[in-house]
């Protein structure tokens, strides 16, 4: 086949570009205030199981930055801001004020923020929550043993790219030391205030991601936090087998009028990890008994039912399917010299197969050939942007590629690839292999063990010419994308711009465009700098979006793929 | 007798010891740092030296080395995990959860799985072998030894997978083995089992078809097996008390090999199947370089190989008397 | 024994002056077992396949590093199955092509098959040669040298071996490799061959060991030290020529099981990996979602071939044994 | 255990014996010791296979060993033929003390002593031809017979009774008792002074075993070689020996001239020994009949053999002194010259048999008795 | 006392008053190098109560004639002809259950090597009293008690304890009494010992000799004595069986075989004997040549081949006809009994002093 987007359908796409010319807005007051509106249909009581690959390795707050622990948070943890569904098919959302009264107040363009906590906001052991948890929970972010979580809020108050953030504040608030007022004011029990010293418009973004959900001061247990964590969310957690099982039951402490997200149908949640995509999906297919209300928050359907699914009508109701946050991309590693020449760039570019990938990842239902480095889920999307053909000719175009290698005079070019060294990784790398080596590449395929990977090419000076990655907004927009992957001033041991590409106007823009408070503007600039990325600087080989299907017992309701959490919205669900 | 199993049980001490050195110098050849899996997306030196200092791994080796091993004996209290009493493996680097628990907790998969198909192959395998040595030289001799000659060369990770490719996806037969704890659902932890189980059995049974059927007419061919027919015993009471007897001896050497390797982590098979048992493991713990879970299972399955070195030991002391008053 | 009647046995004595020696005897009585000279051809069928490999896939136009996935899209679906049934077998491609990639089925037989004899041919090697030289020097020696290499044995023995396996084999490739060019293959197959080779010797060394001291005892070793014979003469015409027969033996049961190990491992992924064709790690392929979802067809490709293999192998191992040892029974 | 009395000379010449001595051991000992205990393996005790023996075999005698099972006779054997190495005592070889002498230091007597073994399926390597075998030592010992060593070994089977044409055949196509010939003839290969012979036709039947014994007699006829020859058959040893030494439990209890052990034996064992032969009466005339005596029981272990007279457990005239005195080797007074007896209460001279039967066997003489 | 039959043309009918009666018995192996004709035409009897001694070289065919009485060779690989009457009741072709109920009760056997044909697994009470259960259904305190009164009467000092042991913890001759218990314990009528003795030292060999004397005149056994060596066999038999290669060449009572042999065989044997008290002037007389292969023998006499006294007989006889054993004392050999009378006297008997 032509591995592109036949079955994906241009009409979704369209869709969704659509969608995301209105961006996210921040709600004010009211819309902060709880409780949630109901859900149609929904009725409170029941179990549901829910089935994990994957044992959460994160319970900290502080630690967590993967989807599933984040899925997971939304039960657990709150955060100043959250998202607020303002449809009930989970595309349409609202940034509104979670612990805090709203989103946020800013009066100078985004450098100051103000938030105020609600009243009524309790521990799950009935504690009240104060600013002084805030605090704490800010300042043992730049404590060493928080290394999972995410960086911005860090680094926007320290005004420091990469790691260097953490000098700010070495040893968290654990040896006596704090943040100074004129970084985080915490003037009484309900207020704080956080001083940038540039601006910051998506603050309220950032705050709702589930790595700064709260972290209570007193039961701060450090590194046990992990396994035992204080939490505020309208599940608390009743037991914890790690690898094995867990069980959520109802937080009596959780008071739905201060929160606007959230809900608490359900009684009890369990979960049982180590399902494999494979046997959630035969389990939930099944539908008896305990399975007719099973769930899954992060596993897909495997790949050899995906079709079966797809096309069963009765599945219909379901199902749900849609667009991660995630754009794979081929990175050319600037730093090597022989990868400086632009022409060969362009020849790896053309000569790049993507079927491999596609395939290797489970065919065209599960990844669809990229055209630019912006996901569809994310604001500023272009589904025009195709400038190597790749949909077109997703299996690579040698001939071009030879051309151009010919052209380059390096034909023979030694070319190391770095893959990571799963069943996957070896299947595409040595198909992409095979593939530039047709237009004259001479490739080296490097494994680099999967537990690994991503620390060794975010090594500045690692020795492969290109390597893959893949990388999903923190937030629907370009700019938690486009920043840390591009801007040149970025480039450090463990930082994100991988092609280590130091590009004077992409830096340029980026400043530029970081300043842009209306979203919409801000979005089109964004993708200005993205095609230029990919067009001209040609530093970065989008492969594919990233696509998913998941499916739910019969007996589930509220049933909904949230595009801000990349899958199912666990706070709706209901027994039917 | 006693003695001998004392002195057996330390020299497998010795041996046990010797291993967790080979272990600790493997590992300090792996080529990754279980430091950096911990370390995160932000990881700076600092973050690193201090999580090097967390782990101890900043220690010389013998230093780490000895205190491993009191550890063990002693127990520790130095985690920031929290205590460790003995036999403290320390705690994994990769899950924070104390290794001896994470090691006691994929047991009982293990043994269900090595228990489960060596009662079925012991039953299998002996019963056909006999029967084919009983009936040796008929058609049914010919049709075990044949039939076991092919499914002894079978491997798991053909086997495993046909079978379920063939029971589970194409015939929808059977559910995706899983494990449930007996406790759980005694009839979910048969049926959950019973692929892997089945398939481990049909491999083994035949090799021990083939084994007992040899051990059997080779002890028929004995003069004291002739003599007991020659006292006018009946065929079945020979063949049952004084030839059975005597192809134990092989058969349990060999089932003592098996059975430490199985209990040691069947690792292909709990692959192949996905069952997160010793074997699961282990391969999780190469993976995330994760050292004391790999010297917890390291030691773990060479102590099971151990002990059933001993036990077969003891076992022939019981099936031989000249064993037994040396 | 033959009986042999001196005066008439003079007649024909003129016409077999030359005595056959146990091996050649041993031949004799191989040759009229038929099942092993059947087993034995297919051994030889296999090695020479091995040893054919390139030429074959000369002649049939292929080889087992085209990913048709991409080369002829239209075979194949979005994930890589090939759409025809049976796992795309037909007049080209005559064993289908390998799902995922695409790859001629054929061919990446042939090379597997040569890529794992190879392999364990040369873990085989070495291990007999570590065999005779810890064994024989132990059994021979007794004493000290016997006592630790007995110690290393029974220590080797107690390892989890397959646990060893995994755990040394990125150690071992990362000795090799330096981290600007890709892992050549070679580096791998050299791992794989130490590791194996590491754990492999004991049993052999054991039961040489066990031989040559129960050969020390017999007289004619007696008979040469009362001649004076040197330690190293005594090893080398006594002892030596003495251990072939449990040393054949032990080789063709070894030599299986080294294959079948070797394919373990590339099973496990720690062993042979893409592109490079190899039996165990196209197994690893034929346990993937994909095939046993789809069509499993591809799974019978290696499972079957290696099947024939193992069992003419283990035929053969029980022929040589009956060859030299009349007596036991089988 | 040690023997501390003073021995008689053993080099004294005896009438049957004539010639320089040509072997000598003195108080030869051998100890195996038996590893065991815990947790440390130490030697826990030792085997006294043999315990100070006195031998001497003359140039060109046929020297008989005779004893049961167990006894030590082939410990002795390969003692003198320096395969074992002794625990204490000596052995002198013309003179020269070999006791400790390594392999060096053995090689230019090594060609002198030379050994036939018992069995003969194992005394000849199955993977060398009988051309190799019989050269063999010659080639260790760089011997280039005039002709080639081919021709030799040709030579050497017309010697021993062998078709020279078998040049090139492998052992496993002979009967036992041409493999044995193989076996003297490559002793034979070196032209010895002494051949230390174990038990050379035990292991081959009746009517084989005589071809044997003629050709060793042939053998020491012909070439005046010296024969330490080991039996258990004492029938076979009286046939083939000048002199015979009794052994039991790792001591010689009685050595003498063949005349004097067969007809005129004084210890009781070598007394019950004889007496235990069955003899095939051919005559028919039952004259002369001979002592019947019944010992009870087997041979004690030798880990732990009876104090003082090994022998006193099983014998009819053990008293105290017995148990608490070993018997020295001597000549005691009756017997002849060269005749040696270790016994404190020695019998007569004599195997008539007695008026009594001596029945130490409790169960044949309850047997017996119920008659 | 034996009573001797034509072997060849019609077979005589069995003496009625044998106890026990051989006749024209072929046992043949099937091997992969083909038939090994290991018992060729072989009759004897034998009376309750006497004693029968076989003799014969290795691979003559004793173990093989008398295994075959009891039926144990694997019927898959052997064949059997002829015929063997025990007590009136024909064997070879008697069911397995019915032989189970004879042996070890009617005949039992005593193998050669006593440790390993002791089971190592069992006390050697157990194994003495297994048989005397089955056999006469007594109880198993009764078989117990029936195992220790027998290992006394062997001579096992303490038996009541002993019983308890196990055979390796026996001493070689203990052992051999052991199963001398083991084959007395029914009361046998017919006891078959296959060379007891040869492992076993002459001072014990001596000792079990006699009580297997001593038994035989207790119980009235009647004994088929299988040995290589003459001296045994004239200490202990009344009848003697030479046998060669799978024949049985010459047969007598002890005094007739050993005092005027009539074979070439058996005078061979006589004179490669060494005795205490032979005479030392005149060297052994071996037998020429080494006993013949089975799978290929030679024709005619098969002792042919080593006889030396073959070209006494004219002409090719030897090669061509094989030599029948006649009835009663007997030998089977072409030469005329003028001939051998002469021979003996004149050749054989000087030498053997
Ligand atoms: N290498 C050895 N290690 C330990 N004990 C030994 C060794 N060789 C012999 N013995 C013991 O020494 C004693 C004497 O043995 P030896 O072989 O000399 O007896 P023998 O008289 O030759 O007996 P046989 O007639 O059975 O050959 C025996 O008890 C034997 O078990
Ligand atoms: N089961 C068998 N299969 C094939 N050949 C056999 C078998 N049993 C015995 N024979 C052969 O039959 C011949 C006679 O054997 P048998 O055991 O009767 O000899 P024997 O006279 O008892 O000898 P020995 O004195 O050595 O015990 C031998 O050549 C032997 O090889
Ligand atoms: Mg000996
Ligand atoms: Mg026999």
């Amino acid at each position: 086949s032509e591995g592109g987007s036949k079955e994906g359908g241009n009409k979704e796409d369209k869709e969704n570009a659509e969608r995301q010319q209105s961006s996210i807005a921040f709600g004010d007051a009211k819309a902060s205030t709880g409780p949630a509106a109901e859900v149609s249909g929904a009725k409170p009581g029941g179990t549901v199981t829910v089935l994990q690959r994957d044992s959460f390795a994160h319970l900290d707050p502080g630690q967590i930055y993967v989807s599933d622990e984040m899925s997971l948070s939304q039960l657990i943890h709150r955060g100043l801001t959250g998202y607020k569904a303002t449809s009930d098919d989970g595309k349409k959302h609202e940034v509104v004020g979670d612990l805090a009264t709203d989103s946020g107040t800013t009066t100078d363009g985004g450098k100051t923020w103000k938030y105020t906590l609600k009243d009524g906001i309790k521990w799950a052991d009935g504690s009240p929550i104060t600013s002084a948890d805030v605090r704490h929970t800010f300042e043992r972010t730049f404590a060493p043993f928080v290394a999972n979580g995410p960086t911005y809020i860090q680094q926007w108050l320290a005004d420091k790219p990469g790691t260097e953030y953490r000098n700010l504040l070495k040893d968290g608030p654990y040896k006596g030391k704090s943040l100074p007022d004129s970084i985080l004011e915490t003037p009484d029990d309900k207020t704080i205030v956080f001083h940038f010293k540039k601006p910051k418009p998506d603050l309220p973004y950032a705050l709702a991601m589930a790595g700064y959900s709260m972290v209570s001061k007193k039961k701060d247990t450090k590194e046990k936090y992990d396994k035992a964590p204080m939490t505020a969310g309208p599940y608390k957690i009743q037991e914890f087998k790690s690898g094995k099982s867990m069980v959520l039951v109802k937080n009596t402490n959780w008071d739905a009028k201060t929160d606007p997200i959230r809900h608490q149908y359900i009684d009890q949640f369990n979960f049982q990890f180590n399902k494999q995509f494979e046997d959630s999906t035969k389990a939930i297919l099944d539908d008896s008994g305990a399975n007719a209300t099973a769930v899954s928050f992060s596993n897909e359907v495997d790949a050899g039912n995906l079709s079966k699914i797809l096309s069963d009508s009765a599945m219909k109701s379901r199902t749900i399917s849609g667009y991660q946050p995630y754009v794979g991309q081929m990175n050319i590693n600037l730093s090597q010299p022989e990868m400086q020449d632009k022409t060969v760039r362009e020849a790896i570019a053309y000569a790049l197969p993507i079927t491999p990938f596609v395939r290797a990842s489970g065919g065209t239902q599960a990844r669809e050939v990229a055209g630019g480095l912006i996901s569809p889920t994310v604001s500023g999307y272009n589904p025009e942007f195709d400038p190597f053909g790749k949909k077109k000719k997703p299996a690579g175009d040698p001939a071009k590629g030879k051309e151009l290698l010919e052209k380059a005079g390096k034909v023979g070019l030694k070319l190391t690839f770095g893959y990571i060294n799963t069943p996957e990784g070896q299947q595409y790398s040595t198909a992409m292999a095979a593939g530039l080596e047709k237009a004259g590449f001479d490739v080296q395929r490097q494994e680099i063990p999967a537990e690994t990977y991503y620390d060794q090419v975010s090594k500045v000076k690692n020795n492969f010419d290109i390597f893959h990655t893949a990388w999903g907004a923190d937030w629907p927009s370009a700019s938690t994308v486009i920043p840390p992957l591009y801007d040149g001033r970025q480039i450090a041991d463990g930082a994100s711009n991988y092609s280590h590409i130091n590009d004077q106007k992409v830096n340029a823009d980026i400043d530029a465009a970081s300043e842009i408070t209306d979203p919409a503007k801000a979005a089109e600039a964004w993708n200005k700098i993205n095609e230029y990325i990919v067009k001209d600087v040609v530093s970065n080989i989008p492969t594919a979006y990233y696509k998913q299907t998941q499916i739910a017992g019969s007996k589930i309701g509220g049933l909904v793929y949230d595009d801000v959490i990349g899958g199912v919205d666990p706070r709706r669900l209901f027994v039917k | 007798m006693l003695r001998f199993l004392l002195r057996r049980i330390a020299g497998s001490a010795v041996i046990l010891l010797l291993l967790t050195v080979v272990a600790f110098l493997l590992f300090f050849g792996m080529p990754r740092d279980p430091a950096l899996l911990m370390c995160g997306k932000t990881c700076t030196p600092d973050a690193l030296a201090n999580i090097h200092r967390t782990l101890g791994i900043d220690k010389s080796i013998p230093e780490q080395f000895w205190i491993f091993l009191s550890g063990l004996v002693m127990g520790r209290d130095d985690f920031a995990q929290g205590p460790c009493p003995a036999p403290c493996f320390g705690y994994s680097y990769h899950t924070n959860e104390a290794v001896w628990s994470t090691l006691l907790d994929r047991l009982p998969l293990t043994l269900s799985l090595a228990l489960g198909a060596t009662v079925a192959f012991l039953i299998v395998g002996l019963g056909t072998g006999m029967l084919a040595a009983w009936r040796r030289g008929t058609v049914i001799d010919k049709t075990f030894t044949a039939g076991s000659m092919v499914l002894s060369s079978m491997q798991i990770y053909f086997l495993g997978p046909l079978a379920l490719a063939l029971l589970v996806y194409q015939m929808d037969l059977f559910d995706e083995p899983k494990y449930t704890e007996l406790t759980t659902n005694p009839v979910a932890w048969f049926t959950g089992l019973l692929i892997p189980w089945a398939v481990l059995s049909t491999i083994f049974a035949a090799q021990y078809t083939r084994m007992s059927r040899s051990a059997m007419i080779e002890q028929l061919q004995e003069e004291h097996v002739r003599t007991a027919r020659a006292k006018g015993m009946s065929r079945r009471y020979v063949f049952f008390r004084y030839a059975w007897r005597g192809s134990l001896i092989p058969i349990i050497t060999i089932l003592g090999i098996d059975l430490g390797t199985l209990l040691g982590g069947a690792i292909i098979t709990e692959y192949t199947f996905g069952l997160p048992g010793l074997g699961m493991l282990a391969v999780e713990s190469v993976n995330f370089s994760d050292l004391p879970l790999l010297l917890g299972v390291m030691l773990f399955s060479a102590a099971m190989i151990l002990l059933f070195n001993i036990v077969v030991d003891a076992c022939y002391a019981f099936v031989d008397p000249r064993v037994r008053l040396s | 024994m033959d009986g042999e009647q001196e005066p008439k046995a003079k007649v024909e004595e003129a016409k077999k002056l030359e005595g056959r020696s146990p091996g050649q005897l041993m031949w004799i009585r191989f040759k009229r077992d038929r099942t092993g000279v059947i087993s034995a051809y297919v051994v030889i069928f296999f090695f020479l396949i091995g040893l054919l490999a390139p030429l074959i896939s000369m002649l049939y136009g292929k080889d087992p590093y085209t990913v048709f996935a991409d080369e002829r899209p239209e075979l194949f679906d979005s994930a890589g199955v090939p759409v025809q049934p049976n796992g795309g077998i037909s007049g080209e491609f005559w064993f289908g092509l390998e799902p995922g990639n695409g790859y001629d089925v054929f061919t990446k037989l042939l090379y597997g098959i040569r890529n794992s004899l190879m392999i364990s041919l040369a873990v085989t090697v070495a291990t007999v040669l570590t065999g005779i030289i810890l064994g024989v020097a132990a059994g021979y020696l007794g004493g000290r040298t016997d006592y630790w290499v007995s110690r290393v044995i029974d220590f080797l023995l107690a390892f989890p071996s397959q646990l060893f396996f995994i755990a040394s084999m990125p150690v071992v490739v990362s000795l090799f490799v330096s981290p600007k060019d890709e892992t050549p293959v070679y580096v791998r197959v050299v791992a794989l061959i130490a590791v194996q080779w590491f754990l492999g010797w004991m049993s052999l060394a054991r039961i040489l060991r066990g031989t040559t001291l129960a050969l020390r005892e017999r007289e004619f070793i007696e008979a040469a030290k009362v001649s004076g014979a040197p330690p190293g003469r005594i090893i080398r015409k006594e002892i030596l020529p003495n251990v072939v027969t449990p040393l054949l033996v032990q080789s063709t049961y070894m030599l299986p099981n080294f294959v079948t190990a070797e394919a373990g491992l590339s099973f496990l992924g720690v062993g042979i990996v893409e592109p490079t064709p190899d039996w165990g790690q196209m197994f690893s392929k034929a346990s993937t979602e994909l095939v046993m979802q789809n069509d499993i067809t591809y799974m019978f490709f290696p499972g079957i071939s290696m099947i024939i293999f193992i069992v003419a192998f283990n035929l053969l191992g029980d022929s040589v044994r009956d060859a030299f040892d009349p007596k036991t029974a089988r | 255990m040690k023997e501390d009395l003073v021995l008689p000379a053993p080099r004294e010449a005896t009438p049957e014996s004539p010639g320089e001595p040509l072997l000598v051991a003195e108080n030869l000992t051998k100890h195996f010791p038996i590893k065991g205990g815990f947790p440390i393996r130490r030697t826990v005790g030792a085997v006294q296979a043999v315990d100070g023996i006195d031998l001497t075999v003359h140039v060109g005698e046929s020297f008989g060993l005779v004893g049961e099972s167990g006894c030590g006779k082939s410990t002795t054997g390969r003692l003198i033929t320096r395969l074992l190495e002794p625990t204490d005592g000596k052995i002198l070889y013309r003179g020269q003390d070999i006791t400790h002498a390594g392999r060096k230091q053995l090689a230019p007597i090594r060609s002198e002593i030379q050994m036939i073994f018992q069995d003969p399926y194992s005394s000849l390597n199955p993977r060398q031809t009988v051309g190799t075998i019989i050269s063999g030592p010659m080639e260790i010992n760089g011997i280039n017979p005039p002709g080639g060593r081919e021709k030799r070994v040709r030579e050497l089977l017309e010697i021993v009774g062998l078709n020279p044409e078998h040049y090139n055949r492998f052992p496993h196509e002979f009967s036992g008792g041409q493999r044995q010939r193989i076996g003297v003839a490559r002793a034979l290969a070196l032209e010895p002074k002494l051949i230390v012979a174990d038990e050379p036709v035990s292991a081959l039947d009746v009517s084989i075993q005589a071809q044997v014994v003629n050709l060793l007699q042939k053998v020491q006829d012909e070439l005046g070689i010296a024969f330490l020859f080991i039996a258990h058959d004492l029938a076979v040893v009286r046939h083939f020996s000048q002199r015979v030494a009794v052994m039991y439990l790792g001591k010689v209890i009685e050595v003498g001239d063949r005349e004097s052990i067969y007809t005129r034996p004084r210890h009781p064992y070598t007394h019950a020994l004889l007496s235990a032969v069955p003899e095939v009466d051919v005559t028919g005339d039952g004259e002369g009949r001979r002592e019947r005596i019944r010992l009870a029981g087997d041979v004690p272990s030798p880990i732990a053999p009876p104090s003082g007279c090994r022998f006193r457990t099983r014998c009819w005239k053990a008293q105290d002194k017995c148990a608490a005195e070993a018997p020295p080797l001597v000549q005691i007074s009756g017997n002849r010259d060269g005749h040696l007896t270790a016994c404190h209460f020695p019998e007569e001279p004599t195997i008539e048999a007695r008026e009594e039967d001596i029945v130490l066997d409790p169960a044949l003489a309850a047997l017996e008795e119920s008659d | 006392m034996t009573t001797l039959t034509k072997e060849a043309g019609a077979p005589v009918p069995a003496d009625e008053g044998a106890f026990l009666s051989v006749r024209d018995l072929h046992v043949t192996f099937k091997t992969e190098d083909g038939p090994v004709r290991a018992v060729n035409g072989l009759s004897f009897d034998l009376q309750r109560g006497k004693t029968l001694g076989i003799v014969g070289e290795s691979g003559s065919g004793k173990s093989v004639t008398n295994l075959t009485i009891l039926g144990l060779h694997n019927p898959m690989f052997t064949t059997i002809e002829g015929d063997i009457v025990l007590d009136g009741k024909e064997l070879t072709t008697a069911r397995e259950s019915e032989l189970e109920k004879l042996r070890g009760n009617k005949v039992a056997m005593i193998f050669q090597d006593p440790l390993t044909a002791l089971s190592p697994y069992y006390t050697v009470g157990r194994q003495i009293a297994e048989p005397y259960r089955k056999h006469t259904g007594a109880s198993k305190q009764a078989a117990w008690d029936r195992a220790v009164e027998m290992l006394g009467k062997v001579g096992i000092p303490n038996p009541k304890a002993r019983a308890k042991d196990y055979p390796h913890q026996f001493s070689g001759g203990m052992r051999q009494r052991a199963m001398i218990a083991m084959s007395l314990v029914c009361n046998p009528d017919l006891l078959i010992a296959d060379e007891p003795t040869t492992a076993l030292d002459v001072t014990v060999q001596a000792q079990i000799l006699d009580l297997l004397k001593d038994l035989q005149r207790e119980f009235g056994t009647a004994i088929i004595f299988i040995t290589h060596d003459l001296g045994v066999i004239s200490d202990m038999a009344d009848d003697i069986m030479v046998m060669y290669a799978g024949n049985a060449v010459e047969r007598g009572t002890v005094d007739e075989v050993l005092r005027s042999p009539q074979h070439p065989y058996t005078w061979g044997l006589l004179n490669s004997m060494p005795r205490i008290d032979s005479d030392l002037s005149a060297p052994l007389a071996p037998i020429p040549g080494a006993p013949p292969s089975l799978l290929n023998p030679p024709s005619g006499c098969r002792f042919h081949p080593r006889c030396t006294f073959a070209e006494r007989v004219g002409g090719a006889r030897c090669v061509t006809e094989r030599p029948l054993l006649g009835p009663d004392r007997a030998s089977a050999c072409h030469l005329t009994a003028e001939q051998k009378r002469t021979i003996f006297v004149e050749e054989i008997k000087p030498r053997l002093g």
